[in-house]
C-alpha cells in the first residue's frame, strides 16, 4: 500500500521535476515558446493542456488496453491515439470558443496545435511504453501537465521582465528567450537523481 | 485483415459524429473581440490601415486578416496596446500604411470656401458645421484629423495644422530628452 | 487564401529559408532540441520528417475541397499519422539501431507542429504540386536546421561529425565520421539538454546577425532605394 | 544682468551611494571569511579569486566592446568581480585554471551580457558559472582539499600555483587524496549506504557542527553578511528565510530520525549554505524586490537546496536551489508587491 | 464612504512607510526677522499661477491699477483670480518667463510700479465670527487664495468641497519638510497670534469643529509661541502636535498618516477621512482675505543656499522678479550653480533669473556644485531595492521606471504610478542614479495625455457611430420612399401608362425647345 | 444528405481512416517478419558482446529462464538470464544483473560467466551516473569495464573483489569511487549466484518450452 502511494509520489516528481516533460524530455516546446509572452495566456493554456493531457492519458489507454492489444494492432497505436487527441481538442476548442471567447483569443492558434503539442502524443505513447496501469496513466498525464504548466508560467513571467532589458539586438526574441529556457534546463539539472528508487 | 478496417471505420463514423454535432450545438455568431480591439483604435477613421474605417480593421484583425501594424494614428503605443491584446509579438508600423504624426486638425480657410459642403458629406465624425452655400467652420475639439476632407474640397482651402496645446495638456519630456 | 500563383521556386525558399520552421517560425522544436545530439540523428529525423510532410501536404492538398471545418484537423492529423506510421515501420525494418537512438521521436513525427502548420496554412489553401513543393521546402529547411545544430553540438560535445553514420548508410560509412578535436574531452553541456536550447539560441542569433549584416550591406550600396518617401504632405 | 544658469531634475541633492560602493562593500563583508578559507586551505581560493577576478574583468570588457556599450564605467562598477569573487569561493581552490575561464565565460558572457549586461539579468551570474562548470567538468570540481587540522599538507603559494597551472599534485598528495568526499558527500552517500549519521560523523572531517574547518568559514561569512545587513547594502529577509527554512525543516526530520537526518546546525554549517544565504541568495538584480517576496525567494532556497541534499543527485543544493529560484522570482514579484498607499 | 467617527485627529502619532531624515539647513536662513525688499521698478504677474487653467487678463496695456485692484478673472471658476501686487502702469499682457514647472512662457501682465503702493477700496467682511461660513468663503474665493503648501490648488474650491463633505477637523500644516526652506517657520515664530486666527476662521469657513497645527519637532520656538498666541485668544478647540522630522512628513497623506492612522483612499481625498489639510500661510492669506478684505499678492519667500551671499526670508509682492530678491539677498556667491523654485527635494531648477516670483514660490533656492548631485552616469537600476524602501507611497520605483521607459503605460498605471507623490525620496536613495522622480513626472503627464487619446477616441466612435446611424436611417428612408414608389408603379398597365405620359412629356419638350440633350437628360431622369 | 449533417463529417473521417489503415495494414504485413528479426538481432548485438557468438550453438534467445532474486539481481522483480550450450553442453550464461546502488540510481548490466565460473564479459546497458565521473563504466568511455573478462572468484582472493581504495583489485575513477563499488560489488554477487546454483541455471525449462509456440 505505502509502497504504491510512493509509486504514484515517483510518478508525480519524475514528470514536474527530476523529469520535466518540457525542460528535461523535450517535449510540448513549441506552445512553451509560443505562449509564454503574456502571463493570462500561459495560464489559460496551462489549464487547457492539462486538461487535454490527462483527458487523452486516459482514453489512449483505454483505447490501447481494450481494442488495440486484444486484436493484435500495437502497430496502429499511433494512428489511434492521435485520433483521440484530436477529436477531444477540437471538440473542447469548439466549446471554450462559445463559452469563453477572450480565452479563445489568448490561446489563438495555439489551441487546435494543442493536437500537434508532442507531449500529449508523447504521453499517450510513454503510457504505453512504460506499462502504466489506469491510475498510474492519468497520474503521468497529470504530472507531464503540471510540469509543463509549472515551467511555462515560470518562463512567462521571466520573458516579461525580459521585455525591457537591453539585450544585444540580434538576439533580441526568440534566441534569448531559448538562452533562457537553456538556463531554466540547467538549473532543472538539480533535480536530477530526486525520482530514483 | 478486415478487424482494423472496421474498428477504424467505427472509429472514424463515430468521432466524425461528435464533432459535426458539437459544432453545430456551440456555433458562435459574433466575436466579441472585435469590439475590444475596436477600443483600442484611435477612431480617426482615416483609412490609412488599407479598412474604411477603424471598425471594418478591427474586424479584419479579429478573422486574422489583417495585421496588427497596419494604423498609424494608433502608432507605436496604439500596436502595443493591440499587441498586448492578442499575445503577440508588437512590431514596427508598416511603412506602407503611412507615419506616425502628431495629432493635427483641419482649419478651413473661411475667406476662401464656397460653401460647397462636400467637406461635411466626407467627414466621418460630423466634425464640420455649415450649410449650403454658407462658410463652414471645422470644431477643432471634434476633428480627428482623418485628412479625409481634403480631397473633395474644389477650392483647396483646408490645412492641417497641429493645435497649440494647453498647459494642462503638456508632455513633460522624459529625462535626458532635450526640454523644448 | 485564394490560389494565386507563386513561383515554385519562391515557395521552396520561402519555406525552406525565409519561413524556415526550426529557426524562425519555431515550430517542431521539439525533434529539433531533442535529437540534435548528432549530425545522423539529425540527419535521420530530418529526412523522415521531410517525407511525411511531402505526403501529408499532397494528400491534404488534394482533399482539401471536402473537408468540412469542424473535421478538417482530425482529417489531417489522421493523414499525417497514417504516412508517420508507415515511415515508422520501415524505419524500423531497414534502419534499426537508428530507430532505436531515435526512440519515440518517430511517432512523434505527427505532432510536429510544422506538418500540421504547413497542412493548415498552405496545403489545405493550394493547388498540390505547390503543396508538394512546400512540403519538400519545409521538410528540407527543417532538416538543415537538424543538422546545423546536430552538427554544432556534437562538435562541441565530442569533437567530432557524423558519428554513427553507419547507423544510416550502412558500414561502409564507418569511415565517414570525422574527428576535428582528437582527445576532445567532452563538453558536456552541448549534449545535455540546457545545451541544447541554449545552441538553438545561438543559431538563431547567428543567422539573425548574418541576415542583419546583409541588409546593412544593400542598404549602404542603395542609399536612394530605402530612403523613407515623404508622406501626408497633401497638395 | 540676467543671469542664466544650467537645469537639473529634482532632487538637487548630491547624492551618496553608487553601485560601486554598493559592490565595493560586499566584496569588504568577504574578507573575513576568504582570510579565514585561505587559513584552512592553504592560498588556493586567493589565486582562484585572482584568477577569476582577472577573466571576468576581460569577458567584461570584450562583451561591452562588441555590444558597443562604455567600457569605463561598467568595468569599474565593481559587479563583475563580486561574480568571479563568489564563484572563486565555490569552486575547489585547486581547479585547474580553465575552470575559472569557462565559469566566467558563462557567468559573464551568457548569464549577464546576453541580457544587457549589469542589472538585467535575470540568473545569478556566479552560480550559473558555477553550475555550468559541475556539469560539465564534474571531476575538476570534486577536488576538495582537507582542512589545515586533518590535512597530510596545506599546500604553500608555489605548489598551489603548480597545481592550478600545470595539474601537478605537490607530494605527498595524489589524486586520490585531493578528490575527498567533502562532509556532505559522505553524509548523503553515507545514509544512502544504510549508515547512521553519528557513524559517518566519527570522520575526523566533520567538527562540531558542519565540515572541519568549513564551519568556522562559515561564521566568518556570516559576520560579513551582518555587517551587510547592518550597512543596508541587503536586508535581513533573504538570509532569515535561507536559514530559518533550514532549520525548519531539519528540525522535525531530526527530531523523528536522528539516525538518517542530520542536525539542523549540521545542514547550516555545512557547504554553501551560509555564504549562499547572506551573499548568493541576496542578489538584487536576480532576486526579488518586495520583503514578502524575498522571505519566499530565501524560503525557497532553503527548502530546494535540502530536498537536493536529501533526495537528489547532488551534494549540494544552494546553486541549484539560487537558480531555481531566480527562474521564479518575476512571478513571486508579480504578486507580492507592497500594498500601495491607500489601497 | 469610510467611517469617519473612528477616524481621531493627533491623539497619538504614527509612523508613514519609508521617507528620509535630511539635514534640514533651515538655520541659516533665520538669523533675520522678516523683512519686505524694496519695491522694484517693474513687476510681471502671471496669469497662470495656480492649479487649473489661466486667469484671463481684464486690463489692458496703459491702463493704471491700485494695489489689489482684480487684474485676472476666472471665467471658468476651475482656476484663481489674480490682482495687481502694487498701484502702477500696464505696460505689457504678453507671453514671457512666468516661473512654471513646464518652463513654459505663459501669459504675463507687466506693472510699471509707481511707488506709491496705493491700496483699492478692500472689503473685510465685519465679523467674522458670526458671518455665514458661504460669505466666508466666498471672501476665499474673491482674493484669489491658492495652498501654498506646493500644489497651489485653488483654496476656495477646496474648502468649499471640504464644507461640502462635511469634515470634523482641519489640520494646518506646519511641517515644511523640505531642507533649507523656512517661511512657515518665521511666519508662525512671527505671528503666532495670526495664525491661530487664521486657523480659526477656516474653521468656521470649513465647518470644522477642531483644528490640529501640526510643526516638525525640530522646530523649537515656535510651539511654544502658537500655544502661547492659543491661551491669548482663548482658544481650547486648535491644538498644537509636533512630528518627527522625517521627509516629507509635510506631504498631505503622510501628514494625516502621522495624525489618524489612516490612509486616504487611492483616487479619494482627504475629506473622506473628514479632514482638510491647509498650508500656514495658506491659512494665513486666508485670514487677510476674510477679516482684511486683502487678496493674495504677496507671499513669504526663503532666499536661502549656498549660492546666495545672504540668506534670509522676505515678504515679497509677487512678480517680483527673483534677481531682485537674489539680489536684495546680498547676490550671489561664486560658487552659485543651480536656482531652485521651491526646496532640493520637489522645487524646479530656472533656466534664468528674470523669473517673476509666483504664488508656488515659496523658496528661492541658489545651489553650488557641492550641493546638487555631480553630473554622474546613469547606472542600469540593480534593482537594489532601496528605492521601495524609502517610497511613503509604498510603491515599487523600479518596476515603475521600467514599465514607463519602454512604454507600458498601462502596466505603470496598474501598479499605481498615480499614487506616486513625486517626494523624490526614490530618486535621492538610488545608488544607480536613475532620475526616478522625473521619470515619474514623466509617466504621469504620458499616461494623462493617453487617457485623454481614449477619451477622445470614444468621443470620436460615438460621434461616427452616431453618423452611420444617421446615414442608415436616410438610406433605409430612401430605400422605402423607393420602394412605396415602385409599389405605385407595380401594376403593369398603372406602368404602361406612365411610360405612356413620359412619352408624350418628351415629346412635347422637344417640340418646345430643339435641343436635343434636354430630352436625353429628361429620359435620365425618369428611368 | 443534409450538407450540414454531422453524418456527412462522419463519412469523410470514417473514409480517410480506412484508407490509411488499409496502407498500414498493408504495410505492417510487408515488415513484420523483418522488424522481428532486426529485434532479434538487436538483442543478439547486445549479448554477443558479454559472449563471444561461435562459442555456443544454441538460439540464445530462446533459451531463456526467469530467476527472482533480489539479493543478487538488485531488483525485487525477475531477472532474465540466457543460457549457452554447444552441443547440448553448458557453455555459459548471460544473465541481466542490476547494480542498485550507482552513485544516481540503478546501473544495469549484462553479465556473461563461463560455465567455469570466470567471466566471460560484462557490458553496462543503462545507467544514470554522473556523465564525466561515473560513465568510464561504459565501454565506448573506457576499457574499465573489459577488465572484468576472465576474472573469477578465485581471481582475485575475495578481499581482492572491490575497488583500490577499499583494498581490491579494481581502479576506481579519479573522483568517482561509489559507481565502480556498486559495478564490482553487483558482479561478484553474479559470479556467487551462479556458482550457488550452477546446475539449476542450466538445468530449469525455459520460458520457450514451456509455452507452446504460436
Ligand atoms: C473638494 C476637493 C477637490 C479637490 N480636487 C482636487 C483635484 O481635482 N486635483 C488636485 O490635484 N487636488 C484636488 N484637491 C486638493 C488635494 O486634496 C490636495 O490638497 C492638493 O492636490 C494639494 O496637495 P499636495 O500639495 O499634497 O500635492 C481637492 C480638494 C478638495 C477639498
Ligand atoms: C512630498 C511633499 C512634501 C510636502 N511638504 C509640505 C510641507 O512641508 N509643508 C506644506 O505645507 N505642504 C507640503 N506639501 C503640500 C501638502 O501635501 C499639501 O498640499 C498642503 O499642505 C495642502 O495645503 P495647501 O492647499 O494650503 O497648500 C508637500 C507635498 C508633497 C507632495
Ligand atoms: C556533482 C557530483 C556528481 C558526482 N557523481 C558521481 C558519480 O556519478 N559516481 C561516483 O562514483 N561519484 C560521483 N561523485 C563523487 C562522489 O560524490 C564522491 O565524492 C566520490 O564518489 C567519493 O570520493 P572518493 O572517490 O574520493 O572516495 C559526484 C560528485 C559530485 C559533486
Ligand atoms: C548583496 C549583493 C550580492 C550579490 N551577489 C551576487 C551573486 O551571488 N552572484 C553574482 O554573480 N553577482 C552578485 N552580485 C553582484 C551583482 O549584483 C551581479 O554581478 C549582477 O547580477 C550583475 O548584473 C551581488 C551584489 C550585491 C550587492
Ligand atoms: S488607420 Fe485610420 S481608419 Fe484605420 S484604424 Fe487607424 S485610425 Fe482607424
Ligand atoms: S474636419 Fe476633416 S480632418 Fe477633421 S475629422 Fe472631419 S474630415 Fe477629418
Ligand atoms: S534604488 Fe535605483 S538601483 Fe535600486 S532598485 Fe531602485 S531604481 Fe533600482
Ligand atoms: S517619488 Fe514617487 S515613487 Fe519615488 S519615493 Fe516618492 S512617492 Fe515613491
Ligand atoms: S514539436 Fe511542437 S510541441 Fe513538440
Amino acid at each position: 500500500m505505502g509502497n504504491a502511494w510512493s509509486g504514484y509520489l515517483l510518478i508525480l516528481v519524475s514528470t514536474v521535476l527530476a523529469n520535466n516533460f518540457v525542460l528535461v524530455r523535450f517535449l510540448g516546446l513549441c506552445p512553451f515558446m509560443g505562449v509564454s509572452t503574456k502571463l493570462e495566456g500561459a495560464i489559460g493554456m496551462s489549464a487547457a493542456t492539462a486538461f487535454v493531457l490527462t483527458l487523452s492519458s486516459v482514453s489512449s489507454y483505454v483505447v490501447h488496453q481494450y481494442i488495440l492489444e486484444p486484436l493484435g494492432l500495437e502497430y496502429l497505436s499511433t494512428l489511434s491515439f492521435i485520433l483521440v487527441i484530436a477529436v477531444t481538442v477540437q471538440a473542447t476548442e469548439m466549446i471554450m470558443r462559445r463559452v469563453s471567447p477572450l480565452l479563445y483569443r489568448v490561446l489563438g492558434i495555439f489551441l487546435p496545435l494543442i493536437t500537434s503539442n508532442c507531449a500529449v502524443l508523447g504521453v499517450a505513447l510513454l503510457n504505453v511504453q512504460e506499462q502504466h496501469n489506469l491510475l498510474e496513466s492519468a497520474l503521468y498525464g497529470f504530472g507531464a501537465a503540471t510540469g509543463f504548466a509549472l515551467v511555462l508560467v515560470l518562463f512567462t513571467a521571466m520573458r516579461e521582465r525580459l521585455a525591457h532589458t537591453d539585450v544585444p539586438v540580434p538576439f533580441r526574441g526568440a534566441p534569448v528567450a531559448l538562452v533562457t529556457a537553456g538556463l531554466m534546463a540547467l538549473a532543472f539539472m538539480g533535480f536530477t537523481g530526486l525520482a530514483n528508487q | 485483415m478486415l478487424i482494423p478496417l472496421i474498428v477504424f471505420l467505427v472509429f472514424g463514423l463515430v468521432f466524425g459524429l461528435v464533432l459535426g454535432w458539437t459544432a453545430r450545438r456551440f456555433r458562435v455568431e459574433s466575436d466579441p473581440v472585435v469590439d475590444q480591439i475596436d477600443a483600442l483604435l484611435p477612431q480617426t477613421q482615416c483609412a490609412q490601415c488599407g479598412f474604411p474605417g477603424c471598425r471594418p480593421y478591427a474586424e479584419a484583425i479579429a478573422r486574422g486578416e489583417a495585421d496588427i501594424n497596419q494604423c498609424p494614428p494608433g502608432g507605436e503605443a496604439g500596436i502595443r496596446a493591440l499587441a498586448d491584446l492578442l499575445g503577440r509579438d508588437p512590431k514596427p508600423l508598416n511603412p506602407e500604411n503611412g507615419e506616425e504624426q502628431p495629432r493635427r486638425v483641419a482649419v478651413i480657410d473661411e475667406a476662401a470656401c464656397i460653401g460647397c459642403t462636400l467637406c461635411i458629406q466626407a467627414c466621418p465624425v460630423d466634425a464640420i458645421v455649415g450649410a449650403a452655400k454658407l462658410m463652414h467652420t471645422v470644431i477643432e475639439d471634434e476633428c480627428t484629423g482623418c485628412d479625409l476632407c481634403l480631397p473633395p474640397c474644389p477650392v483647396d482651402c483646408i490645412d492641417m495644422v497641429e493645435p497649440e496645446p494647453a498647459f494642462s495638456d503638456w508632455r513633460r519630456p522624459a529625462p535626458g530628452e532635450a526640454t523644448s | 487564401m485564394s490560389e494565386h500563383r507563386t513561383p515554385l521556386g519562391d515557395i521552396f525558399t520561402e519555406a525552406a529559408w525565409r519561413q524556415n520552421t526550426g529557426l524562425v517560425v519555431l515550430l517542431g522544436l521539439c525533434p529539433l532540441l531533442a535529437v540534435s545530439g548528432t549530425v545522423v540523428n539529425g540527419l535521420g529525423l530530418g529526412l523522415a520528417t521531410t517525407f511525411v510532410l511531402l505526403v501529408s501536404n499532397l494528400s491534404v492538398s488534394l482533399l482539401r475541397k471536402t473537408l468540412r471545418p469542424e473535421i478538417r484537423i482530425p482529417a489531417f492529423v489522421l493523414i499525417i499519422a497514417s504516412a508517420v506510421t508507415a515511415i515508422d515501420l520501415l524505419m524500423q525494418a531497414w534502419f534499426h539501431d537508428l530507430y532505436g537512438v531515435l526512440g519515440i521521436f518517430i511517432p512523434l513525427i505527427v505532432t510536429n507542429c510544422a506538418i500540421i502548420g504547413r497542412a493548415e496554412a498552405f496545403a489545405a489553401r493550394n493547388p498540390p504540386m505547390a503543396a508538394a513543393v512546400d512540403g519538400l521546402g519545409t521538410g528540407l529547411g527543417f532538416c538543415l536546421a537538424l543538422v546545423l545544430l546536430g552538427a554544432l553540438r556534437e562538435l562541441a560535445g565530442h569533437g567530432t561529425l557524423l558519428a554513427g553514420a553507419d547507423m544510416m548508410f550502412g558500414e561502409w560509412a564507418r569511415s565517414l565520421e570525422l574527428t576535428l578535436v582528437p582527445n576532445h574531452p567532452g563538453f558536456l553541456l552541448a549534449i545535455l539538454p540546457p545545451g541544447a536550447f541554449i545552441g538553438l539560441g545561438l543559431l538563431i542569433a547567428a543567422r539573425n546577425a548574418i541576415i542583419a549584416r546583409g541588409e546593412r550591406r544593400a542598404k549602404a550600396g542603395s542609399p536612394r532605394v530605402t530612403a523613407p518617401v515623404a508622406r501626408g504632405e497633401s497638395a | 544682468m540676467n543671469r542664466v544658469f544650467p537645469t537639473g531634475t529634482a532632487p538637487h541633492l548630491p547624492a551618496p551611494p553608487t553601485v560601486a560602493g554598493v559592490m565595493g562593500q560586499v566584496l569588504l563583508a568577504l574578507i573575513p571569511g576568504i582570510a579565514t578559507y585561505t587559513w584552512f586551505f592553504g592560498p588556493g581560493v586567493l589565486v582562484q579569486i585572482l584568477l577569476a577576478s582577472g577573466f571576468a574583468l576581460v569577458f567584461e570588457a570584450l562583451a561591452l566592446r562588441w555590444r558597443g556599450r562604455p567600457l569605463q564605467p561598467f568595468i569599474s562598477d565593481g559587479s563583475a568581480v563580486v561574480t568571479a569573487v563568489l564563484f572563486a569561493l565555490c569552486i575547489p581552490p585547486l581547479a585547474p585554471w580553465w575552470v575559472a575561464a569557462i565559469g566566467m565565460a558563462f557567468a559573464i558572457g551568457l548569464a549577464k551580457h546576453l541580457y544587457g549586461g549589469l542589472g538585467q539579468n535575470p540568473f545569478n551570474p556566479a552560480m550559473v558559472g558555477y553550475v555550468v562548470a559541475l556539469i560539465c567538468i564534474p571531476a575538476a570540481m570534486t577536488q576538495w582539499l582537507a582542512p589545515r587540522e586533518i590535512a597530510e599538507l596545506v599546500p604553500g603559494l608555489a605548489a598551489t600555483l603548480q597545481a592550478i597551472f600545470t595539474g601537478a599534485l605537490p607530494e605527498p598528495l595524489t589524486v586520490d587524496a585531493v578528490t575527498r568526499a567533502t562532509p556532505l558527500d559522505s553524509l548523503k552517500t553515507g545514509v544512502e549506504a544504510g549508515r547512521f549519521v553519528i557513524e559517518i560523523r566519527q570522520s575526523p572531517i566533520f567538527g562540531d557542527f558542519g565540515g572541519r574547518g568549513w564551519e568556522w568559514i562559515a561564521n566568518a561569512y556570516a559576520l560579513g553578511g551582518l555587517w551587510l545587513v547592518y550597512r543596508r547594502i541587503i536586508t535581513w529577509h533573504v538570509p532569515v528565510a535561507v536559514i530559518g527554512s533550514v532549520m525548519a525543516l531539519s528540525l522535525p526530520a531530526w527530531l523523528l530520525d536522528p539516525g538518517a537526518n542530520p542536525e539542523p546546525l549540521q545542514h547550516v554549517f555545512s557547504g554553501g549554505l551560509v555564504l549562499g544565504a547572506f551573499f548568493i541568495a541576496t542578489d538584487p538584480v536576480s532576486g526579488c524586490a518586495s520583503p514578502r517576496g524575498r522571505l519566499i525567494f530565501g524560503a525557497g532556497v532553503g527548502i530546494i537546496t535540502l530536498v537536493i541534499r536529501r533526495w537528489g543527485g547532488y551534494p549540494d543544493g544552494v546553486a541549484f536551489g539560487v537558480l531555481l529560484m531566480n527562474m521564479a522570482a518575476p512571478l513571486i514579484d508579480r504578486y507580492t508587491r507592497p500594498r500601495v498607499y491607500g489601497r | 464612504m469610510i467611517d469617519e467617527s473612528k477616524v481621531v485627529v493627533g491623539e497619538h502619532l504614527h509612523r508613514f512607510p519609508g521617507g528620509l531624515r535630511l539635514r534640514h539647513n533651515k538655520r541659516v536662513a533665520c538669523r533675520h526677522a522678516v523683512a519686505r525688499p524694496a519695491l522694484p521698478t517693474q513687476l510681471a504677474v502671471p496669469m497662470l499661477q495656480q492649479a487649473g487653467p489661466p486667469a484671463e487678463p481684464v486690463v489692458d496695456v496703459g491702463d493704471t491699477v491700485l494695489k489689489g485692484q482684480l487684474i485676472g478673472a476666472d471665467p471658468s471658476g476651475l482656476g484663481a483670480r489674480v490682482h495687481a501686487p502694487t498701484s502702477g502702469t500696464i505696460v505689457a499682457v504678453d507671453d514671457g518667463p512666468i516661473s512654471h514647472v513646464t518652463g513654459q512662457p505663459g501669459m504675463r501682465v507687466v506693472i510699471d510700479t509707481d511707488g506709491r503702493d496705493q491700496w483699492t477700496t478692500l472689503d473685510p467682511v465685519d465679523d467674522w465670527r458670526t458671518e455665514d461660513p458661504a460669505t466666508l468663503r466666498a471672501h476665499i474665493d474673491m482674493a484669489g487664495v491658492v495652498g501654498l503648501g506646493g500644489a497651489v490648488f485653488p483654496t476656495f474650491r477646496k474648502v468649499d468641497g471640504a464644507h461640502a463633505a462635511g469634515i470634523h477637523t482641519l489640520i494646518v500644516n506646519g511641517a515644511e519638510c523640505e531642507p533649507w526652506i523656512a517661511c512657515d517657520e518665521m511666519l508662525m515664530r512671527e505671528h503666532p497670534r495670526r495664525v491661530v486666527t487664521g486657523t480659526r476662521v477656516l474653521m468656521r469657513a470649513s465647518g470644522a469643529d477642531e483644528a490640529v497645527i501640526a510643526i516638525e519637532d525640530q522646530m523649537g520656538a515656535v510651539q511654544s509661541a502658537l500655544e502661547q498666541a492659543a491661551a491669548e485668544l482663548g482658544d481650547n478647540q486648535v491644538r498644537i502636535v509636533r512630528i518627527p522630522t522625517i521627509y516629507p512628513e509635510g506631504g498631505e497623506r503622510q501628514l494625516i498618516q502621522t495624525l489618524t492612522g489612516r490612509e486616504v483612499p487611492a483616487g479619494g481625498l482627504p475629506q473622506d477621512l473628514g479632514v482638510l489639510v491647509q498650508n500656514v500661510a495658506t491659512v494665513e492669506a486666508a485670514r487677510a482675505a476674510i477679516i482684511e478684505g486683502k487678496p493674495m499678492i504677496e507671499r513669504h519667500v526663503t532666499v536661502t543656499g549656498d549660492g546666495v551671499a545672504e540668506p534670509r526670508n522676505w515678504l515679497a509682492l509677487l512678480g517680483t522678479p527673483v534677481a531682485h530678491l537674489v539680489a536684495a539677498s546680498g547676490g550671489y556667491t561664486s560658487a552659485a550653480q543651480r536656482l531652485v523654485i521651491g526646496g532640493p527635494m520637489m522645487g524646479y531648477a530656472l533656466g534664468r533669473d528674470d523669473a517673476p516670483l509666483v504664488k508656488a514660490g515659496n523658496c528661492i533656492l541658489v545651489l553650488t556644485e557641492n550641493n546638487v548631485r555631480p553630473t554622474q552616469p546613469e547606472m542600469p537600476c540593480i534593482r537594489c531595492g532601496e528605492c521601495s524602501r524609502v517610497c511613503p507611497a509604498r510603491l515599487m520605483p523600479q518596476e515603475l521606471q521600467f514599465f514607463i521607459r519602454s512604454g507600458q503605460l498601462d502596466a505603470a498605471t496598474d501598479i499605481s504610478l498615480e499614487a506616486c507623490i513625486e517626494c523624490g525620496c526614490c530618486d535621492f536613495v538610488c545608488p544607480s542614479h536613475i532620475p526616478l522622480a522625473e521619470w515619474f513626472r514623466h509617466g504621469k503627464a504620458e499616461a494623462r495625455h493617453l487617457a485623454r487619446e481614449r477619451a477622445f477616441a470614444d468621443h470620436s466612435r460615438e460621434r461616427h457611430q452616431a453618423r452611420e446611424a444617421r446615414l442608415a436611417e436616410a438610406r433605409a428612408e430612401k430605400e422605402a420612399r423607393m420602394a412605396r414608389r415602385k409599389e405605385k408603379l407595380g401594376n403593369d398597365a398603372e406602368r404602361k401608362r406612365q411610360v405612356a405620359r413620359a412619352i408624350e412629356r418628351a415629346r412635347a419638350a422637344k417640340e418646345k425647345s430643339s435641343t436635343p440633350d434636354t430630352t436625353e437628360k429628361d429620359k435620365g431622369g425618369e428611368s | 444528405m443534409n450538407a450540414d449533417s454531422p453524418l456527412r463529417s462522419g463519412l469523410t473521417l470514417a473514409g480517410i481512416a480506412v484508407l490509411g489503415v488499409a496502407l498500414l495494414t498493408g504495410i505492417h504485413h510487408l515488415t513484420r517478419e523483418r522488424i522481428a528479426a532486426q529485434q532479434r538481432d538487436a538483442v543478439a548485438m547486445r549479448l554477443s558482446q558479454v559472449l563471444a557468438p561461435d562459442r555456443y550453438d544454441n538460439d540464445l534467445l530462446h533459451d531463456v529462464i526467469q530467476v527472482t532474486d533480489p539479493e543478487t539481481f538488485g531488483h525485487p522483480g525477475p531477472a532474465t538470464v540466457y543460457r549457452a550450450r554447444r552441443d547440448g553442453q553448458p557453455v555459459a550464461v548471460v544473465m541481466e544483473v542490476t547494480a542498485p546502488n550507482g552513485y544516481n540510481g540503478p546501473i544495469r548490466m549484462l553479465v556473461g560467466i563461463l560455465a567455469d565460473g570466470s567471466i566471460s564479459g560484462v557490458r553496462v546497458v543503462s545507467h544514470r551516473e554522473t556523465p564525466g565521473l561515473g560513465d568510464p563504466i561504459e565501454a565506448r568511455r573506457s576499457d574499465w569495464i573489459t577488465r572484468f573478462e576472465g576474472r573469477s572468484l578465485r581471481d582475485p582472493t575475495p578481499e581482492g573483489w572491490a575497488v583500490r581504495r577499499d583494498g581490491g583489485e579494481f581502479d576506481q575513477f579519479t573522483g568517482a569511487t561509489i559507481t565502480p563499488r556498486a559495478v564490482v560489488e553487483a558482479v561478484q554477487r553474479a559470479l556467487e549466484y551462479h556458482r550457488a546454483h550452477l546446475d539449476a541455471l542450466y538445468a530449469r525449462q525455459s520460458a520457450d518450452e514451456q509455452s507452446t509456440d504460436e
